[in-house]
């Protein structure tokens, strides 16, 4: 097979940061490439070095042979590779349409934008994923796996030799992620080169035939999938066998922390009902959309149910809770809520490393506190978790996305709740780091600690939760142990909501 | 005999052009319209729309003075004499923000046979009905040639101006650079301080620490020369001859400290003036078109007849207003 | 070696600006360049110092205060138009504390609240203020502002004037309490997103609200010191203050939501200022020539600040 | 669109309550006074669209007229007044995207300098402008007044230039991203942001110099203080119309609205007689008013 892009030598400092030290990449037309390593190995910058983001510092890049000079993104696409950036980077004040076609828009006779075209195309495009949303929507008005499906609609459609996904399936569920699978292998078939860069093992061998492991911002090296397991491949990326990655349950869990009485999502659903105990960590299954990001934001007040009551530590909180001072209240009372969206919603990207994981200690205190003995607690969080940066007043916006995720999931234990809901503990993190997560998760509820946490993976749910609550259409639909949950069952449940249906 | 506009105005001496007796003659009540420049400019342009106000109040025949304030902004007062046209007012006064921006409107007054009353600045345009101008040449002038004499025309002086573009503060100090023509005076610092107080203020202490070696400031307003008057006070230096204004304010601090000074007459009561010029043309009286207000500098004694301890300081000099008007507005 | 030059590239445009004014005038006029003449040039700007502190607490937090105008010309009003006859010295400081209290607390309600436009809001409650002043001196003209206020601002301590003083006072004690206290935490935070600061436990509104009526605190503050160094009453205040003020919060490298430069970034943003305004009077610059090179230096810093922290 | 309640609210207690309102002639004098606002307003509304803000534009329209009133024929200081215009907006925006200056201080810095040049230039108002000016804003064409002309004209490229073009669409995802904190996020689809901010720059500056030339034409002179407060007139047209100053989000009826509200509101309380010293409360009042119940998702500028 011949090469359509060779990476030669590639380094990449950002000031004292080394990113990248001389690696090489090469890529082969109708292959799909997996682009494996930790949290900060490089993975981002390399593919935001060939997609024209980002300049190397030293080596170059040759496409089918000839060198490619890339300045900007354009060079980029100019140049025939498309990505779909790890962070999502879609724009929420513009349609899907446009941001579908933006920088390549459709003209008229009179130089004007074909909207016609435009929206016939969209629609078009997105039908290739099986997506059925309205190109005129904003995008803002979209869920985050919606708006993660455009951006990779928006990066197949753009008729690519070489495509960069970087964690596509990172907000996806297994229904869509097979979806997303499906179209992959279409793209391959057809010839295309595809980069694909996850931390799902799993997806990996499914999907990939070829896969470039990079570790400390170094090439350890490429290899055949077909010559690797799961075991090899994390030796070769972590640098030493994780024996287990889930952590021990628990015996026996404590008193009820939180619960959830009668509480009415939307008008018309049924009535739900779910308990917490302490030194338990239940989680929510289901398929995109089905309630379980409006059961946890609706403890903080982002969201607002019809009615219902929470019972907090013995404390009865009536339902709907305000919005603006909601997640104020609850932290108060002992309850943490982590997000999902990192970039919007959960860090202060330019703000450092120590101030973000400190906040959490600030949330309730008076105004005009000591902002003071912070930083044991900031130093042991990093040690904790392996949070891999320049230091403590390392910016964060400048770490790679795992290590962020980490920062973000350090404030919450640090702000020593009782009760932590989580959304995605996981997302974009590597595989050595969430075993030391779990691991953090499990000293927290064996500390008497509840949580309860939400995953579109299966397989983090089975392994991390001890009850896993199903739930469908607003409501629940099952509930079961972990120890008896399999993928399968939770997939039927989630499907079914307990009646046979389809989705 | 002539119609009286105001103390210390007369027909001009060389322009002789007169309006016709009846031309505009209006039955009575009438509506009266004043483009004013900036009403709330400073306290002068206050006092001035206050004095209109006093003099339609005192005569029967005006149904309605209606003042509208450009706010020195040309394109509103364009705007506002538009308005005031169809509003159909009896009369227009206008007190133009510049030399050339309400002409065309001042001629589609003229064209709608409606008298144009100018005062407090020139047009470039012959198309008003009668205008009464103070000068902004004279009063720079006047005291420029006392500080010419104080001086004995020789030694340093400072030149403290009004609003950098301001047609008011451009003609005062043509006036006074025509009249130091010829003098040794050296202007060794020329700045606008706006006609604040804080602005000449901070001026005069930095002029006075960088280079003390003042024997003469021509100030073109009299917060100014309070403001500089202050500076020498503070650094306790001696205060060389400074040219002022008549406020009352001023006047205080004159009387007070005794510095040499003299103070050039603008009075408010142009606002009554123009009043008075517009009820002449609507009862049917013959008027010039061009009336001249170059009244003498004051000195200390002039002022000090003037000066009232119980009003205000920013009572204007001389000023039309009635007793218990000044009171009610001015009294402390 | 390149950490030494990545800091020094993060200095605030401000100090630059200051230190080659500085310069400039040690070699143009040395004779001026004593404790007792610098004293003097730096009360001239103490009201603006004041206002940039307002400035750089809302700047902080995203927002804006353009209402800084009104307040003073609000505040100078009542004291100068003796609408409190005999009224003590301690009556106009708490007048005017609480007028800038007050119309800060409605310019963070607006703002956080009800989030309406920061610039709309703060011009609009400035053009209301102005408007109402000129309103009531219509009836009741400003006139003198007492002498006693005149004798304050004149008080030195040494060659340090007592304005000046009470402008660094003023000046260490926020830089002390924005890095001491959790409050100034939460408005870093929020600067950078406030969306994330809620998430992570930050009474957003609250404290955008608090940031404010601080601010309008300290604008009643420059107030009294503005009045105090103005003998007369007014009834006219340009934009020209809360203009300066934001570009100097700028040039002393707070941006929206960054604060890089801190507090004393932008104290010395006002320092250059006055610096910038002696020297063109010293060096008898003419009003348009005045405009030019002011515009060219605050580029020219801004410039080279600029490239080297991009 | 609330603004747009209160202009109606406005024009038909005008239309009610005096006779002088609903009058053609003074219709047209609402659009002559109008027209310079909106179009300065049209201009900053480019550069707010992409999260700036562009202060020069006063000392810009006060450049265009001193230009204009150069003695000097008007096919010679005509096309020179937008060449140098589009000069300082490129100026402004190379400085706020190659030098990273923050907007304000660009245009700030912008603003001195091109007042103190039109104070070198015309100390004090004065001077002719060229015939053709003033007829094609005070004449009239088949009997309709040359503003309704104007008023067209520069709402019809307004409307093509931010609305249906590709410029547009490309201002809006740069504004956006800006908003929400992702400078580059336009960038990395292939637009070439540099190059159409400085765009929005100049075009910011011939809106600004194009309203100058309009009031050239009302004031017949040239003038270095008539366009003070344009600017901050200006952003508040466009902030009125819902324009949001964080960048990405705007509308061109929205800012035609505003700037037409802020002209009906001298209009109005001209014609209804409200005193000058209680105008600037009126208008102030007002204005807190509507913008009050235009709620934003964001809090901020
Ligand atoms: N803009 C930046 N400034 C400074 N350092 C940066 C910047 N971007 C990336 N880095 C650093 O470069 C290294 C590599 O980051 P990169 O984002 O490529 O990692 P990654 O392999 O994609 O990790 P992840 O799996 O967490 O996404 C990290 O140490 C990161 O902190
Ligand atoms: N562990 C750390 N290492 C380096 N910088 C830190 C650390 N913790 C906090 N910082 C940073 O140092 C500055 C001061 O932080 P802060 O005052 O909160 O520290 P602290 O926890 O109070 O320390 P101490 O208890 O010793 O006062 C902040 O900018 C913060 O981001
Ligand atoms: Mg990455
Ligand atoms: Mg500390």
């Amino acid at each position: 097979m011949s090469t359509i892009i060779e990476m030669r030598g590639i380094s990449k400092s950002f000031g004292p940061v080394a990113a990248l030290s001389n690696v090489d990449f090469r890529l082969e037309p109708g292959s799909i490439h997996a682009l494996m390593g930790e949290n900060g190995a490089g993975k981002s910058t390399l593919m935001k070095i060939l997609a024209g983001v980002l300049r190397p510092t030293s080596g170059e890049i040759l496409l089918a042979g000839k060198p490619l000079s890339l300045s900007s993104p354009r060079d980029g696409l100019d140049a025939g590779i498309s990505v779909v950036f790890q962070e999502q980077s879609l724009l929420a004040n513009l349609t899907v349409a446009e941001n579908m076609f933006l920088g390549r828009e459709p003209r008229t006779r009179w130089g004007g934008i074909d909207y016609p075209t435009m929206r016939a195309k969209t629609r078009e495009a997105l039908a290739q994923l099986d997506l059925d949303f309205d190109p005129d929507r904003q995008v803002a008005e979209l869920g985050i796996a919606e708006r993660q499906f455009l951006e990779i609609a928006h990066g197949i459609h753009a008729n690519a030799r070489v495509m960069i996904l970087d964690e596509p399936t990172a907000a996806l569920n297994a229904a869509d992620v097979d979806v997303l699978n499906r179209n992959i292998r279409r793209l391959a078939s057809e010839g295309c080169a595809i980069v694909y860069v996850s931390h799902r093992l799993e997806e990996i061998f499914e999907l990939c035939d070829t896969v470039t492991v990079l570790k400390d911002g170094a090439l350890v090296g490429t290899r055949p999938v077909s010559e690797m397991n799961t075991a090899s491949l994390i030796a070769m990326m972590v640098g030493r066998e994780l024996s287990d990655m889930f952590p021990p349950r628990a015996d026996e869990t404590g008193a009820p922390m939180l619960g959830i009485e009668d509480m009415v999502l939307q008008p018309g659903a049924a009535a739900l009902n779910l308990t917490v105990n302490a030194g338990e960590i239940v989680a929510l299954a289901g398929l995109e959309g089905q309630g379980q990001s409006a059961i946890a934001r609706a403890l903080v007040g982002l969201h607002v149910p019809v009615s219902g009551h929470i019972h907090l530590k013995g404390q009865t909180v009536p339902l709907p809770l305000p919005r603006e001072s909601g997640l104020l209240k609850m932290h108060a009372a002992g309850l943490g809520f982590v997000p999902e969206d990192r970039k919007e919603e959960g860090l202060l990207l330019n703000l450092s490393v120590a101030q973000n994981i400190a906040l959490g200690r600030f949330a309730g205190v008076p105004a005009v506190a000591p902002a003071s003995g912070t930083r044991a607690v900031v130093q042991r969080m990093m040690d904790a978790m392996n949070i891999k940066a320049a230091g403590p007043r390392a910016r964060v916006g400048s770490l790679s996305g795992g290590n962020q995720q980490k920062v973000l999931f350090g404030r919450a234990l640090a702000a020593e709740m009782d009760v932590l809901v989580i959304e995605e503990p996981t997302r974009g993190v590597d595989v050595g780091a969430k075993a030391e997560i779990y691991g953090l998760l499990r000293d927290f509820t064996a500390a008497g600690g509840a949580v309860l946490v939400l995953s579109r993976e299966a397989l983090e749910l089975i392994g991390l939760a001890d009850r896993i609550y199903v739930i469908h259409d607003n409501a629940i639909a099952g509930e079961i142990a972990a120890t008896e949950a399999t993928e399968h069952k939770l997939l039927d449940m989630a499907l079914s909501g307990g009646k046979a249906e389809n989705a | 005999d002539d119609v009286f506009i105001m103390e210390g105005v007369s027909p001009h001496p060389e322009l002789k052009t007169t309006v016709e007796a009846g031309a505009f003659t209006a039955e009575a009540p009438w509506t009266i319209g004043m483009s004013h420049f900036g009403v709330n400019a400073n306290t002068w342009t206050v006092q001035v729309s206050h004095e209109a106000r006093a003099a339609a109040a005192a005569d029967e025949r005006i149904e309605e003075l209606i003042i509208l304030d450009a706010g020195f902004d040309q394109a509103k007062q364009v705007a506002d004499i538009e308005d005031l046209i169809a509003q159909g007012v009896d009369a227009l006064i206008v007190m133009p923000v510049t030399t050339t921006s309400a002409n065309a409107s001042i001629e589609r007054a003229i064209a709608a046979g409606i008298p144009v009353v100018l005062h407090t600045g020139r047009i470039d345009s012959d198309a008003f009905t009668t205008e009464i101008q103070g000068g902004a040449e004279h009063f720079g002038a006047v005291m420029a040639e006392w500080l010419v004499e104080q001086t004995g025309g020789k030694g340093n002086i400072w030149v403290l101006r009004g609003l950098a573009g301001h047609p008011e503060d451009t003609n005062r100090y043509k006036g006074a650079i025509e009249a130091f023509e010829g003098t040794e005076l050296t202007i060794t610092a020329e700045q606008h301080g706006d006609w604040q107080y804080d602005q000449a203020r901070n001026l005069c202490e930095t002029l006075y620490l960088s280079n003390p070696d003042v024997d003469g400031i021509w100030s073109s307003g009299a917060d100014m020369t309070r403001a500089c008057v202050d500076v020498f006070k503070q650094f306790g230096a001696e205060i060389p001859p400074i040219t002022g204004e008549g406020n009352n304010g001023y006047f205080g601090q004159w009387i007070e400290d005794g510095f040499a000074s003299i103070s050039s007459e603008y009075s408010p009561a142009q606002g009554a003036a123009g009043i008075r010029a517009a009820t002449a043309l609507l009862g049917g009286e013959p008027l010039y078109k061009h009336y001249v207000y170059r009244p003498a500098g004051w000195d200390v004694e002039r002022a000090a007849e003037y000066y009232r301890d119980d009003l205000s300081a920013n009572v204007w000099w001389p000023s039309e207003l009635p007793e218990e008007k000044l009171v009610e507005i001015y009294g402390k | 070696m390149t950490t030494v030059l990545r800091a020094a590239g993060r200095i605030p445009p401000a100090y630059l600006v200051f230190a080659a004014l500085l310069a400039f005038l040690m070699w143009e006029r040395p004779q001026m360049m004593n404790p007792n003449v610098l004293g003097i040039f730096l009360r001239q700007v103490a009201p603006l110092g004041i206002v940039v502190l307002a400035q750089l607490l809302v700047v902080r937090v995203g927002s804006i205060d353009l209402s800084g105008g009104g307040v003073i010309l609000l505040v100078n009003y009542i004291i100068s138009a003796n609408v409190l006859p005999n009224a003590p010295g301690i009556a106009f400081v708490a007048i005017a504390l609480g007028i800038g209290t007050v119309v800060g607390a409605f310019n963070g309600y607006m703002v956080a609240r009800r989030r309406v436009s920061a610039v709309i809001v703060t011009l609009a409650v400035s053009i209301i203020l102005v408007g109402f002043v000129q309103y009531l001196s219509s009836g009741s003209p400003p006139g003198d502002v007492p002498d006693y206020m005149n004798d304050l601002f004149d008080i030195r301590f040494g060659p340090v004037p007592a304005p000046v003083l009470f402008w660094v006072i003023l000046t260490t004690c926020l830089a002390a309490f924005l890095n001491l206290t959790v409050f100034g935490r939460r408005i870093e935070a929020i600067g950078d997103n406030s969306v994330a600061a809620h998430f992570a436990g930050v009474p957003v509104e609250r404290t955008v609200i608090l940031t404010h009526t601080l601010a309008g605190l300290l604008i009643g503050v420059a107030a009294l010191v503005q009045t105090a160094s103005i003998a007369v009453g007014s009834v006219r205040e340009g934009l020209d203050l809360p203009i300066l003020s934001v570009a100097a919060t700028i040039l002393g490298g707070v941006v929206f939501g960054r604060g890089q430069g801190g507090v004393w970034g932008p104290f010395f943003g006002v320092l250059s200022f006055a610096l910038l305004f002696v020297s063109m009077t010293i060096l008898g610059v003419s009003e348009p020539g005045r405009l030019i090179a002011q515009g060219l230096i605050i580029f020219a810093a801004a410039v080279i600040y600029g490239l080297r922290t991009r | 669109m609330l603004p747009l309640l209160v202009v109606i609210g406005i024009v038909t207690w005008l239309s009610i309550g005096t006779d002088e309102f609903a009058r053609p002639g003074n219709l047209s004098n609402l659009l002559a006074q109008a027209m310079p606002l909106l179009i300065a307003s049209i201009g900053q509304m480019f550069v707010i669209v992409v999260a700036g803000l562009d202060l020069s534009v006063g000392s810009v329209i006060s450049f265009s007229t001193a230009i204009l009133a150069l003695d000097a024929p008007g096919y010679l200081t005509f096309p020179a007044l937008f060449m140098l215009a589009a000069l300082i907006g490129a100026t402004n925006g190379i400085a706020v995207t190659r030098l990273n200056v923050h907007p304000i201080i660009a245009t700030l810095a912008m603003q001195y300098v091109v007042l103190g040049v039109t104070r070198l230039i015309r100390p004090v108002s004065g001077g002719t402008v060229p015939e053709f000016v003033i007829a094609s804003v005070q004449g009239s064409f088949l009997g309709v007044p040359m503003p309704v002309f104007w008023a067209i004209t520069v709402l019809a490229i307004g409307w093509k230039v931010l609305h249906a073009s590709r410029f547009g669409l490309h201002l809006f995802a740069i504004g956006g991203g800006m908003a929400s904190g992702q400078t580059s996020a336009a960038r990395n689809f292939g637009v070439p942001e540099t190059r159409i901010i400085i765009s929005a720059y100049v075009a910011s500056s011939l809106f600004a110099a194009l309203a100058g030339v309009f009031l050239a034409g009302r004031i017949v002179s040239g003038d270095p203080n008539v366009g003070m407060l344009f600017e901050l007139n200006s952003i508040t047209a466009v902030a009125l119309g819902g324009t949001q100053l964080s960048g990405g989000v705007g509308s061109l009826q929205g800012t035609a609205i505003g700037a037409f509200l802020l002209a009906l509101l001298s209009n109005g309380m001209n014609l209804a007689n409200v005193s000058p010293f209680i105008q600037t409360v009126v208008k102030g009042g007002l204005l807190l008013a509507v913008v009050s119940f235009q709620r934003r998702r964001k809090m901020g500028l």
